[in-house]
């Protein structure tokens, strides 16, 4: 295939010419290093799966963690080129920093993926595969559902720890579509930190304060258990399906992870946007054995959710504990495969294209 | 020769009684009044449009969710003060919490134990953790802020290594320390968390002012070399007063636990700080020999109250951390002045210099 | 008097790093004696003190009280066993009231809980003994330092004891005071309670002493019976030469008008106007609490004055702090070595060369520099220790406050404010510094000099002025000049106001 | 009579400044030579099956890259020491260092400003910054510690209100500070930030030794009253320092935006504990007076080693909390009582200077 070349102007696919795609390539003696962003369950979910897949094609793992400092994350990088290992992977909870990190795996000529958010390439740097994922879209898609659902709601968000790029991107995307849709703004209460502990006091000001609203965008799933706990115990009656007929209090939020689907089936959140973490690590993984057996590989790809997950369809999440997803995966529950996601991201690219056009006129805007 | 004047002395034991237990704290309570008088006109001007009905912040509902909110806090920021008038500091508290919750939560879970030796495990694991930290600090020259900052980091370890990362969700199964509440009106809840709070304050309180170890703190953290040539032993002292800290701090995560039904890996992150800073908001001295538990109350009500506040104001979150910051400087800095004032009406001189 | 022995040490030995204070060192103190021990500065009369108390632990030797082998001494042990002691530095809470300290570590209980009013009762006994007029519920770190000392005397009392130890207690104290603790002291003996008393003031040695300890370079050199001993030989003894126990100044011819305060009020100071001229010592005499200090501190600017201004040679000069104060020639010799004398964890090195830095604009030092004025006057006073790199908490007394004095010496000012300059320091090296002190009265400068101890008082001023309650009430020329009339002055039989 | 040994004085002095100056490090450079003898041998017997080639932890890429890794905490780690020694604290240093970052970062992006007019205006703002806040601590007795923990939250606030919560990429319009080096080999490469760091400490050094103002700030943090009464203008002299240190966390956030081309909002969070951690390690005291940079500068490279090591040797990352915590404890402990076992040794028996 032709390449085809992003709006940022990388070249995204490549082809490993006169290599014989036959040619058995060694991976048990592969060392590879996952440097996780940051210690909480979305990432850890991140670095069981990527350990796990890893290991079924016989490679070994070492897993670091940034603490979500970018800094700390560079530091990484060139610790674990020190070290050796064969190819790196990152997931960052930023991509400061991420331009250095890739120069120094392109001095030392050690391969690099990311997995997550788009990394800042420089001219004449090279990443050698990236999976990337879209808050932003995320976000969009919970907000256009209560837009259609919900047309004359007014919404309010918690969002997660500030001036993270997954937390301030899924905030722009949901106000974007209110926006779109002409509704009432989104307001922005103080941020739960990704955390119920912190999300508690925060929903308790916002009832006590007499702020009227109809639906709360939270976050994560942790901060919508956070959102409902308060709810109950208020007694604030909280309204699940569009057409159940109750007055109520819509919680949405993203996430849909495994405990998610228990708080939509137990009557408390409404719909979650779906980022299953494990999913993206085991394609990060596909990329490198592709890249070490020398075969051809697409080596950007976006993922977005396929579907909003709510009480009827929970049985459809992929989900986010290590042996659930394994034996999902095992029995084809969801779509796994590599080229899937490749040739959807390519159907998809325009449509990608577009929206982020959309973003960045929409924050010009605003 | 000399004078005596017995009037005047009974006059100096009245006016000293009120300057060590109420002078100390008048200050703070000033500033937690004043703010709490601008926050409510704040919201009648800004969010009310002028009408006094539904002032949200003075709403019993609200007063007792922010009672229930800074219980936690509060009940850490009893073994602080402790810690702190002794002279030392403790930076671990809040991963230790979060410790004893996640361990707390994940052998309820597994529930093969029953209650009373999952709280009795929890707790004598706090009191160990810090009885360690407590027999490092106290048998060696150590600075307490470096050591427990280590600790700090090894506690954060531990989390990371029951968890997983992952929250432990324990559902209802430890609901009454930090759920029940007396129901005064349907809105004015009293929490236990609220209750127990408020007594472990008061025992700590009498147990200050009327018992030897209580009043030994003060020595200690006024001068422990002095302390020691008193006859007192300050190292067993420091131990012990560590590990009553391990204590409060296993309450805290009892209560943390309870009331989110979860053990989360984050659970206790940064809370040292939001701990100190209430403490020393509250009048203790990091210097040590200094301080009481009223004051770190009103300290952990006023910053409870501001955050609060803050978001019942609907503050852009962004300003809210200007705010908070502010406050908090300006708080102490108020505190100051005003001890200050009242300082120089009861003696004029000051003898220490600069 | 019953030759009863109730404390004893033998073969004692104790080092510090650096520094060999005993080797094998016996000592005893019989029920019911006034025990005095006698030695220069450093020699380790203190150290001596604290392995009795449990302060520090001896490197090898046996600890008998009462008959008992006392092993692995602590002050709190010591304390059990009726030894109660009063150190050379304070060991105050000074954030504490005073009954709180009194109680410190011996707080009266019931059924665990402190009974407060009967530790107040017996504070308001102890300081009513003491002839005090503190209060029991006054702060301890707003009292003045002799009131603190008081303070740490009346500890003594809060319980039974076998054997007090007192070290220096009167080297802030007014003649007042020393004669009522003399009294006291007597008083105690008289009822079966040793005591250990050390001093630098011989006629107190003289005066309350049945027997006198003297220890040099780390040996006991003798125990006498007070009826066996003069002062020659005591002297002899402590020093090593022979030193005259009473200085008599060299006299200096007295110049023009040097230093003029004028009407000085604040800080509990009440319109106090005098003139000191060059070549002229000019000492303050007052009760403890007169307000003399409170005075030095607004003439160097420490405090702000209410009213007051200052003229030297002739010119007007503005004090706003000490800075100024020093460029102007001016050097303040606190009575407070620990709190505002010294930095007690650096060395002699840095502490005695940091006012000097005050005096010109270099920004820069040479440590070379440094060093040689340190040890210039290390040297011509004597002080023991083992390097001037030593921190100087771990010098003695007496050390302590010539690294006080070698700090202002260093800045070659022209007046000089002393407060209390030769607190706890030997015979010996007291005339060293009265020497230093007639060599800059030579060269033309002008010292004020507060001082409680009267024989030097008399012995170096030319003139004397006695502070009452804030206010100069008397100005006695050299003839004067004698112990009745100063004090007749300082507790106001003169006037009245 | 007291002996007089003018010979034995000459020995003292010899010994005495060697002591002075490096003894107070020498423990704490000893656990750093521990801690990399442990690493190196842990490398050795674990990971590289018993080959000695190969070594990572010592191979010059590694050497160079922990080197430049500390760069940034070792900077803000001078200001601190200077801070510490005078008796203050600073735990803003973080926050301020992204503010700045970020500040810089915008106006770099707006790109209509040239850049030294962008470096000056970064500069001043830190340095105006610590002044407002070293002008609250020396004006009044408040705390550094809550004075500064109002301004780190006010710092952050200010970082989300300059950022919006968005990362502010810079590209490589500001490369010369952080990303240029001297390439001895292809893999041994001296940063500017790493020379920059060495040269700044050298100066800090030289600068408390041989200057007034350096002897000044350990006599501050020893005894301030004192210090009063030697002529020294406390209040201005803390706010200078402050001021300085401002300088020194203008320089690390240069640093840090210029190294990965990005301002961002988080870029500075929990940067102070390390920095503490590492001056303390150094042997630096929370209660002043005593420390000094080079000690800073071992301790910024032990804990930025021991980080390394614990990634080179793939020990799982929440051990990896366990171990760092538990190593800085061991630290402090070690550097004791090695420092303990030293003073035992010195010489018996001088009793005279002079
Ligand atoms: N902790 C210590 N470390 C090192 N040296 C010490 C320590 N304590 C005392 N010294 C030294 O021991 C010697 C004896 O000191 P000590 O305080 O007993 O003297 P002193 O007789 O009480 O003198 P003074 O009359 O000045 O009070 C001195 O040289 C002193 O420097
Ligand atoms: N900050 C203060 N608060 C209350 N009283 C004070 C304070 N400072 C000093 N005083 C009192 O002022 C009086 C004067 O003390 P000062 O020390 O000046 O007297 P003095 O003549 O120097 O006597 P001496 O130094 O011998 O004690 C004392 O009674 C002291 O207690
Ligand atoms: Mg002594
Ligand atoms: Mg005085």
């Amino acid at each position: 295939p032709a390449p085809v070349t992003t709006s940022d102007g990388t070249d995204t696919t490549v082809l490993t010419p006169g290599t014989n795609a036959d040619t058995a390539v060694d991976l048990k003696n592969k060392k590879l290093a996952f440097i996780n962003a940051g210690p909480d369950d979305y990432y850890a979910a991140f670095g069981n799966a990527f350990t796990a897949v890893a290991k079924s094609y016989g490679m070994n793992v070492a897993e670091l963690n940034s603490a979500y400092s970018a800094e700390k994350e560079l530091a990484n990088v060139q610790d674990m080129i020190s070290a050796g290992v064969d190819a790196i992977a990152v997931i960052s909870a930023n991509t400061a920093g991420s331009s250095a990190a890739i120069a120094a795996a392109n001095s030392a000529g050690v391969p690099i993926f990311y997995v997550g958010g788009k990394p800042e390439l420089q001219a004449g740097s090279e990443i050698q595969g990236h999976v990337t994922d879209s808050f932003v879209m995320m976000g969009y898609m919970a907000g256009q559902w209560v837009s259609e659902k919900y047309p004359q709601a007014k919404c309010v968000t918690i969002p997660g720890q500030l001036g993270q790029r997954m937390a301030e991107g899924e905030v722009v995307g949901f106000a974007m579509a209110l926006d779109e849709a002409g509704m009432t703004p989104l307001k922005v209460l103080a941020s739960g930190e990704w955390q119920k502990e912190k999300t508690v006091p925060i929903m308790e000001a916002l009832i006590d304060s007499g702020e009227k609203f109809d639906v709360v965008f939270a976050a994560n799933d942790e901060t919508a258990f956070g959102v409902i706990q308060v709810l109950k115990e208020r007694d604030i009656p909280i309204k699940q399906y569009p057409d159940d007929g109750k007055d109520g209090i819509v919680v949405v939020s993203n996430n849909g992870k495994d405990s998610g689907w228990d708080a939509m089936k137990d009557g408390g959140l409404a719909i979650s946007v779906p980022n299953p973490p494990s999913l993206s690590a085991d394609l990060c993984v596909q990329q490198i054995v592709k890249y070490f057996s020398k075969e051809p590989y697409k080596k950007q790809i976006q993922i977005t959710p396929s579907i909003i997950l709510d009480a009827k369809n929970t049985d459809k999440g992929i989900s986010w504990v290590l042996d659930t997803y394994m034996k999902q995966r095992a029995n084809n529950v969801f779509e796994w495969n590599l080229s899937y996601y490749e040739e959807s991201y390519d159907k998809n690219m325009v449509k990608y294209e577009k929206f982020d056009k959309a973003v960045d006129d929409y924050m010009a805007k605003h | 020769m000399i004078k005596k004047d017995l009037v005047n002395e009974k006059k100096w034991e009245n006016a000293l009684t009120k300057k060590l237990m109420h002078h100390e704290n008048s200050s703070i309570l000033f500033v937690l009044l004043l703010v709490i008088a601008l926050v409510v006109l704040a919201e009648f001007f800004l969010a009310r449009g002028m009408v006094f009905k539904d002032l949200a912040f003075l709403s019993s509902r609200n007063i007792s969710s922010v009672l229930q909110q800074v219980s936690i806090t509060g009940i850490l920021a009893i073994g602080m003060t402790l810690v702190m008038l002794m002279g030392g500091i403790d930076l671990s508290v809040g991963q230790l919490m979060g410790f004893i919750g996640v361990l707390m939560a994940s052998l309820i879970k597994a529930g093969n134990l029953p209650m009373w030796s999952i709280v009795l495990i929890g707790m004598s694991t706090a009191i160990v953790c810090e009885l360690l930290m407590g027999l490092i600090i106290s048998r060696t020259k150590l600075e307490s802020f470096i050591v427990s900052l280590g600790f700090m980091s090894i506690y954060q370890g531990f989390i990371y290594l029951i968890t997983n990362g992952r929250e432990i969700s324990i559902g209802d199964k430890f609901e009454f320390i930090g759920k029940t509440s007396i129901n005064i009106t349907s809105n004015f809840k009293i929490f236990s968390s609220v209750i127990l709070y408020v007594l472990l304050t008061v025992i700590v309180w009498l147990a200050i002012k009327y018992t030897k170890f209580g009043r030994r703190l003060y020595f200690v953290g006024g001068n422990e070399n002095s302390a020691f040539l008193a006859g007192i032993g300050v190292k067993n002292f420091k131990l012990w007063v560590y590990g009553l800290n391990g204590f409060f701090v296993s309450i805290a995560s009892m209560i943390m636990i309870s009331r989110l039904s979860t053990g989360g890996p984050n659970m206790g992150q940064g809370k040292e700080i939001d701990v100190i800073a209430s403490v020393v908001v509250g009048g203790t001295a990091m210097s040590g020999g200094k301080g009481n538990v009223w004051g770190a109350l009103i300290g952990v009500i006023l910053l409870g109250c501001i955050s609060n506040a803050l978001n019942i104001l609907g503050v852009n979150p962004y300003y809210q951390y200007v705010m908070k910051g502010g406050l908090i400087v300006l708080s102490v800095f108020i505190g100051y002045y005003s001890g200050l004032r009242k300082k120089s009406k009861t003696r004029l001189n000051q003898r220490s210099i600069a | 008097m019953q030759s009863e022995t109730i404390l004893e040490m033998d073969g004692i030995s104790k080092s510090f790093p650096g520094v060999k204070v005993f080797d094998n060192l016996c000592f005893d103190v019989r029920k019911g004696e006034v025990h005095c021990i006698c030695g220069e500065n450093g020699a380790g009369k203190s150290t001596l003190i604290k392995i009795l108390s449990g302060a520090h632990m001896p490197d090898s030797g046996t600890i008998r009280i009462d008959g008992r082998v006392v092993e692995n001494n602590t002050p709190h042990l010591a304390m059990g066993l009726g030894v109660q002691t009063i150190y050379q530095e304070h060991n105050l809470f000074p954030l504490l009231s005073v009954y709180e300290n009194l109680f410190a570590g011996n707080e009266y209980t019931k059924g665990g809980l402190l009974r407060k009013s009967e530790m107040v009762q017996k504070t308001s006994e102890i300081l009513a003994f003491l002839n005090s007029d503190i209060s029991p519920f006054d702060i301890v770190g707003q009292l003045g330092s002799g009131e603190q000392k008081t303070v740490e005397v009346a500890r003594a009392f809060i319980k039974e004891s076998k054997v007090i130890i007192l070290d220096e207690p009167t080297a802030s104290f007014s003649q007042a005071e020393i004669k009522n603790l003399l009294h006291i002291v007597k008083k105690l003996s008289s009822e079966g309670i040793s005591i250990i008393y050390i001093s630098h003031h011989l006629e107190e040695v003289f005066e309350i002493a049945d027997r006198v300890t003297v220890i040099r370079d780390g040996m006991k050199i003798n125990t006498y019976n007070i009826k066996d001993l003069d002062e020659c030989t005591l002297i002899n003894d402590m020093v090593g030469r022979d030193v005259c126990s009473f200085f008599n100044r060299e006299k200096v011819d007295i110049g023009g008008i040097k230093f003029e305060a004028t009407d000085f009020s604040g800080n509990g100071v009440s319109n106090v106007s005098f003139v000191v001229r060059e070549g002229e010592l000019v000492g303050f005499s007052g009760m403890v609490g007169a307000g003399r200090s409170e005075l030095a501190e607004l003439l160097f600017g420490v405090k702000k004055a209410d009213t007051g201004s200052i003229k030297i040679d002739g010119k007007d000069v503005r004090i706003d702090s000490p800075i100024d104060a020093i460029l102007n020639g001016m050097c303040f010799i606190t009575e407070d070595r620990q709190s505002t004398g010294l930095s007690l964890q650096h060395s002699i090195l840095s502490n005695s060369n940091i006012a000097m830095y005050s005096k010109d604009n270099k920004r820069f030092v040479k440590p070379s520099d440094d060093l040689r004025v340190a040890q210039k006057y290390c040297k011509s006073m004597n002080v023991v220790s083992p390097t001037v790199h030593q921190k100087v908490s771990l010098l003695s007394g007496g050390n302590q406050q010539k690294v006080v004095l070698a700090k202002w010496f260093a800045t070659n000012g022209s007046i000089y404010i002393f407060d209390e300059p030769t607190r706890g320091i030997d015979i010996g090296a007291k005339e060293e510094i009265y020497k230093i002190m007639t060599q800059l009265l030579k060269e033309g400068k002008s010292i004020i000099m507060i001082s409680s101890d009267m024989p030097e008082l008399i012995a170096m001023s030319d003139r004397v002025l006695v502070m009452r309650k804030g206010r100069l009430v008397a100005d006695i020329p050299k003839d004067e000049m004698t112990e009745e009339n100063i004090l007749k002055f300082s507790i106001g039989g003169g006037s009245d106001d």
